[in-house]
């Protein structure tokens, strides 16, 4: 079954949250630290990541990457 | 002499309001005063700040500040931001909570302030402003502590009135905090 | 492992000045998705308009020029008629383009001019803090109407896009949103629909995109969301409502 | 000083446009100046008035056209580009002598430009950047309590004159925030309004038009509005003079330059320096007697203007040779420290050996 | 026998300026005729046009305010907020009130102002010497569209009264004709029915009136009052689009 | 003669721009400039361009920028009300430094006024009637064939120094007809567009905007604008002088005015008195210099306009109390005859026994 | 049977004709003679005017007054 | 010695070509000259006018005529508002088939002409204006008869050309009437 990792540009986000919203995964979180921004950026967490895009799709800050394959 | 103060923080901490009571206070202390904000493209939910220009004798001439004298910094973007305007000799508040950096130059004095721990252990998070400027004005003495305390209600106007409490206390932990923690 | 989304290259690297939760960024991207894949990148002229997106074109990597605020129309007009073998498209708010630019977009899409309209919907006026919009929604409080936008006094929201899809002149005509993940796809289907239409003469295209405006609506981007498409869905349905190519 | 308040420029020039009885406000949101129109949104209702957001600057101007025709005290307010879409308006409500205060809270130009504090709108105000011969009164204030009691005056002047009257500040007045005192409105005499239309009940139909097909009387009108701008160049222009008794360099400069520019004479007369300040309060009609007054002693004027040098034509215009006036500017929205204005003013004063 | 037709008593006695056969005098007349039933001449303030129309307050004897062209409903809308006990009418072209006033005619109608507008279209602009107007028809020849009107550069006849009848803030809303006796009685009737709505306070009230301009479709009287029926009308169809008080 | 041909002012107008390369033109109905765009609508399609009637002139205007912004040679054409509404626009050809050819064929004003010729615009035209500080050239025909020339070296001016640049006749010139020269334009070398948008291919994407947050940024745009300002005030002055050598009275006019003062001055010199006249072609940048070399040998100016006075104020600034400047007007629409004007000057000629 | 009968204002009469076009008792013609505007203006001519009004419902000039009765 | 000549008629009548056709011929004869046409407001059905001005030395100042020397008047209405505008000692030309009234004053030359008869009882009654145009010349040798009949093609221009026979015919119409009626 498909396997998938984002990479979140923590310099670009500004905490909206949209992506832990719709991550059907729950695999983003808020970091505890602060961004030079002066925002707690997302972070990916979970190892069951699919890889769907979602979160890309709505980021705001188009500060996600995604990857999927095996 | 005249005297500009320049207060800086993140939308939302209330820098402008801090700014505001600074005011409230000189001109009742029938000092010569203008408040000028930050406006337009700041907006966008980034940094907002204000400078506050108190001369005792003459009408104020530019109520911008090139220079200012006293500058106080809610956030480590506006660290970043205004770390070099301030007049060499003048004073920096910093809140501790927020600011991570500080600044290189050694010509002025940093005073540092946990400012929302202070709230957070007291009033609550969202009267840090006033913890500052309570600091604030114990140090610098611009204005009687009292004038603010006594007058709070009418620097909110009716609509806030029923936040006087609150501030007056957060402003009053401003003070003790400087009167034991600072030299 | 493949990386299957990343950055469109039209896109330029800038960081946005948008506020958290904006609408605005999330549609600067699709488009400029659009443009990658239609790789149109340099035969399209972009016209950002007097609004939060006035700087568009610090991330759109395409020709731009700035048009006054409500004249996006009729600068595209003039792009168009003088170098038809362009594709032009006009970004514009709901206070540029459905009030002071009322007459220059009906006059338009009339016409049947060759061009694309973008037309993002968040109910105010952004840039300027929050004032009325002629597309704010009955009962919501902005800064100029403070008791809540009464019909007796300030009118209904306004549907330009409904009244330009009447229009002989007008050949696409969509109304999406940027909602939902699924909702953000079809708005880009729809961009890509108008691009290709103008780009077969067919007449003048608009896509109305209903967008968040967190910090004029004054709650978080997640509730934004959801005021999208709890209330604001309700007052502007989403659809295709005008194809001169049959379907919708 | 129980009566001192702390008021935002902008909310003040609003507050008194209320206390002097302007029922109606028409007006489309622009930066620097959109605390006028979301003020009026809240106060007007209060005060038994209209707000309208108009759906652009046009459109509000001629709404301003039919309450003003209709007896109502109006105005609307601006900045830069919405204030150059109003200027066909303008011209109407010249030619059709409708009173009403138009605001323009100037910023950086020309085109979207931005929205600093800039006074490069000083042509536009005074020539009349509409079509045709009309002039209009200017005030130019330098305060707040200025800008609060010239924009009460202005409702007065623009009934005593039938014409439209126009404040020109720039974001910095707008913006500041400075103890003002309110009062209300002076009660002063003014002249009937026997042109509105408010329906032919007990008297004949009035007519209100500016199309004059005839030459011959269109000329007539043309010099007739003449006659009233000659009477207003008599009556109206007003000035502040800082340190000018002994003045040998004299700055005029208005609105915040002049804020500044007082900082410079004050530190260039502790240098011991002899220079003054002559500010004009009226851009239109400008204070020409003053300045010809200062020329008797002044060997030099500098103009200084937040611009690329506007106002200076006038200046030139009042000397008429008199004396020599130089010019200095900075356009675009920067706002030079007193400091900086002085240093101009001892290069001069060393170059003129003074 | 008694005299059971004369000119109406709120119409000057000044000859009218207008071309042989135009359609303004006809339409001046019956205004004056519904003001003198209504017994309003004073209680109603009118606003004429830049355009054919612009000496209209030499005929009509009621306070009259010119407007600048396009701006009628925007000055009309000034009238009505400043004093809303008076009955306010614009009377407009169609370059008028279709062209330049697109945004302040739309406007007022989604904003319900409480103000009648007689729009006269005539399919061209009349004044200033015959040029294309929004409304005229397609092919048609006028002095800016010598080749006849080509809808692939000058768009389509813009049906600006079907569009305002959408806006809910439009309470009754009709097109009528001068071109015959019958026709005229009805345009009569509509006009009526537009000010009583108007003094109802039900909202924007809308009478197109298409009415010929022999002069620049250079033909004879006889001839434009033909094609009046015969070309115009099949363009823009007779009837009460919108009747806020049901029929219709 | 076979080459000379009769034509009226405004179809010479529009057939020097169609020569002259202008292939889109954008404009909006209005008397006395019809002939113009009806001329254009059955011209440009035979010369392979573009005629488009726009639904106001904002929209006009705002056409003209996009058509410029891509390389295209473009004209809009209007009076005065019309002209008051292209402000907004104008201000953004000059920020953004589009090249673009202005027509204002003046009308009678303030207001709807009335169409017959008239001098009002004289300041909206020269001072920038928009926002900011900003000029363009102005080019004041008196004849048809100085139409026609004129017209078509706006073209290359406009594209020379990037700014709109302004035709600005009277009723009168665009109406008249007279025998005129048609020539081809003169193939001089003009600066390659390197600004224009037609797609990225080949280069990285351009930007055309006037909106400059920074205020320092702001200035240092507003000091370049001013710096070409003043690169065209030594270049693009231009004048007529007709017997000037020994005039001891000057009459400064332009347009229409000034061929009517040119009939007054031959009847004048019929008499004997040594009157002369000073054409201003263009009316900015104003010939200051030839004012001031006349200065040196006229006692007296009497400035002549179809107005109640506006271009006297340059002629004064160009003086600079060097000499006295009278003024004479007729507003309106009203075109008074040489006769006229030469007993106005015979008045003066006695009055200051010259 | 109702009779009618018009009245004409020669002065203000331009000639459009329009009055005959509509007249279906043909009850009215141009004249011969020129008013001072330049028109021959339209006259009343014939007896079997039934005071329908039509004439005067679209005289762009409200030239005609009509009458009835017996 | 500069000339001026006003010709007026109601819409149709074609005068504003005649006064063209005058315009040119002047033109042809190398004089300067312009030609004015009334424009606007008259533009509604009723009368239109133009002026030419001709000079053989000099250019010509003012293309208005505040009191013309020459008047050609097409109808009543033209003469009712222009009766009192020539100069005195100037000439009137009057199509009396038209024109009912006549000017009171007794300073003008008065050349009446049937215009419309000798139009119909010819080319037909729309060439009246080429008619008058001919008595005109043939009176006042304001330019020479034979340069407007050489030159008519070029006047008339392309697409009206094939009209050129016609209103040749009526400019001699004019003409001979003029050389056979008039003292
Ligand atoms: C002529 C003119 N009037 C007003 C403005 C000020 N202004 C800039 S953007 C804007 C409206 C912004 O609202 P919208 O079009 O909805 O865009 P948004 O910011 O909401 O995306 C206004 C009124 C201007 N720049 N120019
Ligand atoms: C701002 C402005 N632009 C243009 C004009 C010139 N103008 C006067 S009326 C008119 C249009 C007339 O057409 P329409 O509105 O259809 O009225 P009509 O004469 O046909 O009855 C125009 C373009 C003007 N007076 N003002
Ligand atoms: S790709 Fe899908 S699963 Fe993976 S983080 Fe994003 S939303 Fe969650
Ligand atoms: S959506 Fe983008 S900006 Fe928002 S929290 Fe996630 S990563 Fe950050
Ligand atoms: S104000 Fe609203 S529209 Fe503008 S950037 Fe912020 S969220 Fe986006
Ligand atoms: S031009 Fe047309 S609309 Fe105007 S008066 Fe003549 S006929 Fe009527
Ligand atoms: S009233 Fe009827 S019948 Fe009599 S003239 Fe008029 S139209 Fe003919
Ligand atoms: S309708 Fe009127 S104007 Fe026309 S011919 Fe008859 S009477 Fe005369
Ligand atoms: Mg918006
Ligand atoms: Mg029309």
């Amino acid at each position: 079954m498909a396997q998938g990792k984002i990479t979140i540009d923590q310099g670009l986000c500004k905490a909206c949250e949209l992506c832990i919203q719709v991550c059907p995964e729950k695999a983003i979180e808020l970091a505890d630290h602060l961004n030079p921004k002066g925002y707690h950026p997302a972070t990916f967490v979970a190892e069951n990541c699919k890889g769907c895009s979602l979160c890309a799709m709505i980021c705001p800050e188009v500060a996600i990457e995604v990857y999927r394959g095996r | 002499m005249l005297q500009k103060t320049l207060m800086s923080g993140i939308g939302g901490q209330g820098i402008l309001f801090s700014g505001m009571c600074l005011a409230w206070g000189a001109m009742l202390e029938d000092f010569h005063i203008t408040y000028l904000p930050a406006y337009g493209a700041e907006m966008r939910g980034g940094v907002t700040s204000c400078t506050i220009a108190i001369s005792p004798d003459d009408e104020i001439a530019s109520p911008v500040a090139s220079s200012p004298d006293y500058l106080v910094i809610m956030d480590n973007q506006s660290m970043l931001r205004l770390q070099n305007t301030g007049a060499s000799g003048s004073e920096m508040f910093i809140n501790t909570n927020m600011v991570t950096d500080r600044p290189v130059r050694g010509d002025i004095d940093v005073i540092e302030i946990p400012v929302n721990d202070l709230a957070r252990s007291s009033v609550g998070d969202r009267y840090a402003n006033m913890v500052i400027l309570g600091a604030f004005v114990q140090k610098t003495r611009l204005i009687k502590p009292m004038t603010i305390i006594d007058n709070m209600e009418l620097i909110l106007g009716k609509q806030k009135a029923r936040f006087k409490a609150k501030n007056i206390e957060a402003f009053k932990v401003g003070l003790d905090y400087y009167n034991k923690e600072m030299p | 492992m493949k990386k299957i989304y990343s950055r469109p290259k039209s896109l330029k690297s800038a960081p946005f000045h948008y506020c958290p939760g904006c609408g605005h960024s999330i549609i600067h991207r699709l488009i400029c998705e659009v443009i990658d894949e239609m790789g149109i990148q340099d035969n399209i002229i972009g016209i950002p308009p007097a609004g939060c997106a006035v700087l568009a074109y610090d991330y759109f990597d395409v020709d731009m020029c700035e048009a006054a605020h409500g004249r996006g129309c009729a600068v595209g007009t003039g792009f168009k008629r003088a170098n038809p073998a362009k594709i032009i498209f006009t970004y514009q708010g709901d206070g540029d383009m459905a009030a002071i630019g009322t007459a220059e977009t009906l006059h338009a899409a009339n016409r049947g001019e060759k061009i694309t309209s973008i037309f993002v919907n968040n109910a105010v006026y952004g840039m300027t803090g929050g004032q009325m919009a002629p597309t704010t929604m009955l009962g919501q409080k902005t800064t100029t109407s403070p008791f809540g936008r009464n019909p007796d006094f300030e009118g209904y929201p306004l549907k330009i896009t409904e009244l330009i899809a009447q229009l002989p002149g007008a050949a696409y005509v969509a109304r999406t949103s940027v909602a939902t993940p699924a909702k953000i796809m079809a708005t880009k289907k729809s961009i890509r629909k108008a691009f290709e239409i103008q780009v077969a003469g067919k007449g003048y295209t608009l896509v109305e995109i209903l967008s968040p405006c967190p910090t004029n609506w004054k709650v978080s981007p997640i509730k934004a969301f959801e005021f999208l498409e709890s209330t604001m869905e309700k007052e502007f349905p989403l659809g295709i409502l005008k194809d001169v190519e049959g379907e919708g | 000083m129980a009566d001192k308040i702390l008021m935002k420029g902008s909310h003040a020039l609003a507050e008194a446009a209320v206390r002097a009885g302007c029922r109606c406000y028409f007006g489309y949101p622009i930066t620097p100046q959109n605390e006028v129109p979301e003020y009026m949104s809240g106060r007007m209702p209060e005060a038994g008035g209209v707000f309208l957001q108009g759906e652009s600057e046009t459109a509000s101007i001629n709404m301003v056209i039919g309450a003003s025709a209709s007896g109502t005290r109006v105005m609307t307010s601006s900045s830069s580009p919405g204030v150059s879409l109003k200027q066909e308006g303008l011209s109407f409500l010249s030619s059709l002598e409708l009173p009403a205060v138009i605001v323009n809270i100037m910023r950086g130009g020309p085109g979207l430009g931005n929205i600093a504090p800039s006074q490069g709108d000083y042509y536009q105000a005074t020539r009349g950047g509409g079509h045709g011969d009309y002039r209009m009164p200017v005030f130019a204030p330098a305060s707040v309590q200025e800008l609060y009691d010239l924009t009460m005056e202005a409702f007065d002047i623009a009934d005593i004159y039938r014409t439209p009257a126009l404040i020109l500040g720039d974001g910095m007045v707008g913006q500041i925030v400075e103890p003002i005192v309110i009062h209300e409105r002076a009660a002063i005499k003014l002249p009937d309004k026997d042109y509105i239309l408010d329906g032919a009940k007990g008297r004949p139909s009035r007519i209100l038009k500016s199309l004059i097909l005839d030459p011959a009387k269109m000329e007539e009108h043309n010099w007739k509005l003449n006659r009233k701008y000659n009477l207003m160049k008599i009556k109206l222009p007003r000035h502040e003079e800082f340190m000018l008794e002994d003045a040998k360099l004299t700055i005029v400069a208005y609105g915040t330059a002049a804020r500044i520019a007082k900082g410079a004479v004050k530190r260039a007369r502790a240098d011991g320096l002899k220079v003054g300040l002559l500010r004009p309060i009226t851009l239109w009609p400008f204070p020409e007697e003053a300045v010809r007054k200062a020329a008797k002693k002044t060997k030099l004027f500098l103009d200084f203007e937040l611009s690329t040098g506007q106002m200076v034509d006038d200046v030139r215009l009042a000397l008429d040779g008199r004396s020599k006036c130089e010019f200095y500017g900075r356009p675009g929205g920067v706002v030079p420290s007193p400091r900086e204005i002085q240093r101009i003013v001892e290069r001069f004063w060393l170059q003129r050996n003074l």
